[in-house]
């Protein structure tokens, strides 16, 4: 026996999908709703937050040190508030510098220094490695601008990085094929959904 | 007005030498303020995920009142659907079983659908779009195709080296080009992000402004 | 030939598109059971979390929307099922703001398998603030949760390093966090498992060793699945997505035969610089 | 300091000085050249070809984020929006966040006014569409069906809509030229466009594009160029040492 909740969700995924026969009312129905739900979520995820993080610390247990958060959190909101507005620029300032703090250092550690250490540990010995070795240099070789074109370095530079950008071809095609598999598990997702949480046709 | 932007630069700039401090040395004083620093940004991002039903809600009231556009009254959707959830989730918590229920029932497939369309697009630009139009292509969509043929059982069954083929690409090329690739890039982020702490970028803070 | 070639190229793409959603329906209601080709990342990731002693605790990071659950729903719960099999202790963390929801699913899925709240795991609220909350996490892990009452399982884990790996559910930014913030500076394992379209980013940190282990999107989850010897949904869900290739192959094939063919007669539109 | 982020911070230390050393060359007054980036050229011909045919240019920005790679693309959004100016050609430019379609507004009005040419901009040309993707996918289309373009430039932060918007345009034999750091797009755009920016390509060309105007951008990039020449000779060297039984460069890099 299904249920109202099946139910409506069938009929909502039917409704997304009659995007294919073209733009139309029930479609713009569901996105209309899906964006008022997602800005509603947040918020109130935002709010649970806010009341168990902070609030109550400062109203029940007297942790008034929590009170500045909340002020500079309030602040965001004065950009609704036209001639206040460049107040939120603050508290975003705040969130920006530990932001870009904390990626400026994943950047350089994690995805810079690991592994080009990775890299320089390995040995020129086996054809993948020889491989996989040649493919990132040919691949950094690709990006460096600042060498003279005329000079014989700037040319070898960029006669590799020619090779690295073909390369690069393989890695897209790569990435593509599981964009497609990525896509196909939503279907999938979403056929399983209707052909079997509803129709039960699928066991 | 030029006041204003510095005071913004100095907090976000100060902001992000304590935090980047605090995971090279190992003060006392520069780990608790930047411990303190990360427990704030929490809860001041909670209050930044209000900000986009804020705004939504008001677009979407100006619209109405506005009668703008021909659909207008699809803003009223918009309006309910932000509405009621929002006014639930609050009284009674993200994880009560009313709203789980209202989240379940209508934006998980929603959500799900709408991201599934994906794949006609995949269909339709296969059919029509991804053309043997020269060599990068060519490798491209060789790469691809093959990457497909491995990950699949009947692949394996009538190709049997159909999955070495794919993992080799995985393994070997396409993980060293997009190790190079990753190197690039974290130098570009790691760039920008020294041009906004410093101040030198400041398009992203005078976002503030543009409640609308 | 040539009508044929202007046939092949002029047809209708919805028919082509209801087509694709005819052969994966076909596909889930008649599986053919065939095999799962198994990656490396998968391997490693089954073999990583296999050898975690019994009582050790670990961190199930899940990010995972409504957008993305269709590429979690078979890892996900092979994961879990995993871990309760060997009484590994679990701290839930949601990392994204709609993950509530899919934690709440774990959660239960948890409790019929026996475990129990408090002692075998413990469900920790959503934080705001992304990957300051995940650094947050790695400097002052009780910090941010002051107001969870005390359990036999919470008062255990003290820090950060009180765990012996990250399992990230995710659709591709999270590890990265992890990876940086946990798992380098704390020499913590950092298992990721993550939309399909992500995997081919982050084989180098597989590579690397920054990742212990790699599971890209339903197809992973049926690879691990057969790993612990208990196929399930992803399993059943692959012949589908192989037959879905299988199409989207086929129409890559019919539209350049379409496309070569009148190019040599002249008539394709060409592009400026073509390299 | 802590162990570990040693190499880490050798790592900023090097960039940061690069950087500094180059910001004071540039006081002095010297200026820094960079290559000219292949995707520029491209870029030139498609605007060109536009006005041979009397057809007006698109641009679109994608639904992504005001983000670095947005940033960038401004700068190219105003490169072609001069050059438009400059041949007459019309520019039609479809922005998917409200602050980037106010920033496009200014940066095309900018352009024409640099040109000379105010006279011939037209607001309404610069199009706040929206920012839900299949909204703006649906706009799109129906604004390559009816205002005709000759070629269809895409910079910016792409999401899921750069498989649709460029399997159009490659349907209506437009001219694609891309632009994008998200790997995910750039897959999509390869297989589709005509020419493709790809991910750091696009800060450089924007560098090269301002290099008079804003020679900071060029002190970035050669900054940047001196990490990756960095990487490039420590893989270089370390995988030789590494071959002949010295591990040295990997155990250095792990401090």
């Amino acid at each position: 026996m299904t249920s109202l909740p099946i139910w409506i969700g069938a009929i909502l995924t039917i409704g997304c999908y009659s995007f294919m026969f073209g733009e139309n009312v029930l479609y713009s129905f569901c996105e209309h709703a899906m964006v008022g739900f997602a800005a509603a979520h947040l918020l109130v995820t935002g709010y649970n937050n806010i009341l168990t993080m902070a609030w109550n610390p400062v109203f029940q247990k007297g942790q008034f040190i929590w009170l500045i958060p909340i002020i500079a959190g309030a602040m965001l909101y004065l950009r609704f508030v036209k001639p206040l507005a460049w107040i939120a620029r603050i508290p975003l300032a705040f969130l920006i510098g530990a932001g870009t703090a904390m990626s400026v250092y994943r950047s350089l550690s994690a995805e810079f220094v690991k592994p080009i250490a990775s890299t320089a540990g390995m040995a020129w010995n086996t054809p993948n490695n020889i491989i996989y070795i040649a493919t990132v240099l040919a691949g950094l070789a690709y990006f460096v601008v600042s060498l003279k074109e005329k000079s014989a370095l700037g040319q070898g530079f960029q006669k590799i990085g020619k090779v690295g950008q073909a390369l690069m071809m393989i890695g897209f095609g790569a990435s593509l094929a599981g964009n497609v598999g990525g896509t196909l598990s939503y279907l999938i997702g979403r056929m399983n959904f209707l052909f079997g949480t509803w129709l039960g046709i699928i066991k | 007005m030029k006041g204003r932007s510095a005071l913004a630069v100095l907090v976000s700039t100060l902001t992000a030498l304590v935090v980047f401090a605090a995971r090279f040395v190992d003060v006392p004083v520069i780990t608790v303020t930047s411990q303190r620093i990360m427990e704030w940004t929490v809860v001041v991002a909670a209050f930044a995920l209000g900000l986009g039903a804020v705004n939504l809600a008001r677009v979407s009231i100006k619209n109405i009142s506005a009668r703008r556009g021909k659909s207008w009254w699809l803003n009223i959707v918009t309006l309910v659907f932000l509405v009621v959830p929002a006014v639930t989730g609050i009284a009674l918590g993200p994880n009560h079983k009313n709203y789980l229920w209202m989240y379940n029932t209508f934006y998980v497939p929603l959500n799900a659908s709408i991201v599934a369309l994906g794949v006609f697009w995949i269909c339709s630009a296969s059919y029509r779009a991804f053309r043997l139009r020269n060599l990068h292509s060519f490798l491209l969509l060789a790469s691809s195709t093959i990457v497909m043929i491995g990950s699949m059982g009947l692949g394996q069954k009538y190709l049997p080296y159909s999955p070495k083929m794919s993992e080799w690409i995985l393994n070997v090329v396409s993980s060293a080009i997009m190790r190079s690739m990753g190197i690039i890039t974290a130098i570009g982020m790691a760039g920008v992000g020294l041009r906004i702490v410093v101040g030198l970028e400041r398009r992203p803070l005078a976002g503030g402004d543009s409640g609308e | 030939m040539n009508r044929l070639a202007e046939w092949l190229s002029n047809i209708d793409v919805r028919i082509l598109q209801a087509g694709l959603v005819i052969v994966v329906v076909f596909a889930l209601v008649n599986p053919m059971g065939l095999s799962v080709p198994i990656t490396e990342g998968a391997t490693r990731a089954y073999e990583s979390i296999n050898s975690l002693p019994a009582g050790s605790k670990v961190i199930f990071a899940v990010s995972t929307n409504p957008g993305s659950a269709a590429e979690h729903a078979a890892m996900g719960p092979a994961i879990l099922k995993h871990l309760v099999k060997d009484k590994i202790k679990i701290a839930f963390i949601p990392t994204g703001s709609q993950a509530t929801a899919y934690v709440a699913d774990y959660v239960n899925q948890a409790k019929k398998l026996g475990y129990k709240e408090g002692t075998d795991f413990v469900n920790l609220p959503f934080r705001a603030g992304d990957e300051k909350f995940v650094a947050s996490l790695g400097t002052g892990f009780k910090s941010v949760y002051k107001e969870l009452p005390s359990s036999p399982l919470w008062d255990s884990m003290v820090d950060i390093k009180s765990f012996s790996m990250w399992i990230d559910i995710s659709g591709g930014q999270s590890q990265m966090w992890a990876i940086a913030h946990i798992g380098d500076p704390f020499k913590i394992p950092v298992v990721s498992g993550v939309n399909s379209n992500m995997i081919m980013n982050l084989e180098q940190y597989l590579k690397s060793g920054q990742l212990s282990g790699l599971l890209g999107g339903l197809a992973g989850g049926a690879q691990y699945e057969v790993l612990s010897g208990a196929p399930a949904s992803g399993v059943a869900s692959m012949d589908a997505q192989g037959f879905g290739y299988l199409w989207i192959i086929l129409l890559l094939i019919l539209g350049n035969i379409g496309y070569l063919t009148s190019k040599k007669a002249g008539t394709a539109k060409g592009g400026v610089t073509g390299d | 300091m802590i162990k570990g982020t040693v190499s880490t911070f050798g790592a900023l230390v090097l960039f940061i000085g690069a950087w500094l050393i180059f910001a004071s060359g540039t006081k002095r007054g010297k200026r820094f050249s960079i290559r000219r980036v292949a995707g520029i050229q491209a870029v030139d011909e498609a605007v060109e070809r536009c006005t041979e045919m009397g057809r007006p240019v698109h641009f679109a920005t994608g639904t992504g984020a005001l983000d670095s790679s947005m940033i960038a693309s401004f700068a190219i959004m105003s490169y072609i929006a001069t050059k438009c100016a400059q041949m007459d050609t019309g520019l039609i430019v479809s922005a998917g966040l409200p602050e980037i379609y106010q920033i496009s507004e200014g940066v095309v009005r900018q352009a024409y006014v640099e040109a000379g040419k105010m006279g011939s901009f037209r607001a309404e040309n610069v199009r706040y569409l929206t920012s839900a993707v299949a909204a703006y996918e649906i706009a799109v289309d129906g604004l390559l069906h009816r205002e005709n373009p000759g070629a269809n430039l895409m910079f910016g932060p792409f999401n899921a809509e750069a498989m649709m918007i460029a399997e159009r345009g490659n349907r209506l034999g437009l001219v694609q030229i891309a632009g994008t750091n998200s790997f995910l797009s750039l897959a999509r755009f390869v297989a589709t466009c005509d020419y493709v920016l790809i991910g750091d390509e696009l800060y450089s060309a924007a560098a090269y594009l301002f290099r008079d105007k804003e020679p900071d951008r060029v002190n970035q990039v050669l900054a940047q160029d001196v990490l990756k020449l960095g990487a490039f000779l420590v893989i270089l060297i370390g995988t030789i040492l590494t071959s002949s039984g010295n591990g040295i460069v990997a155990k250095l890099l792990a401090k």
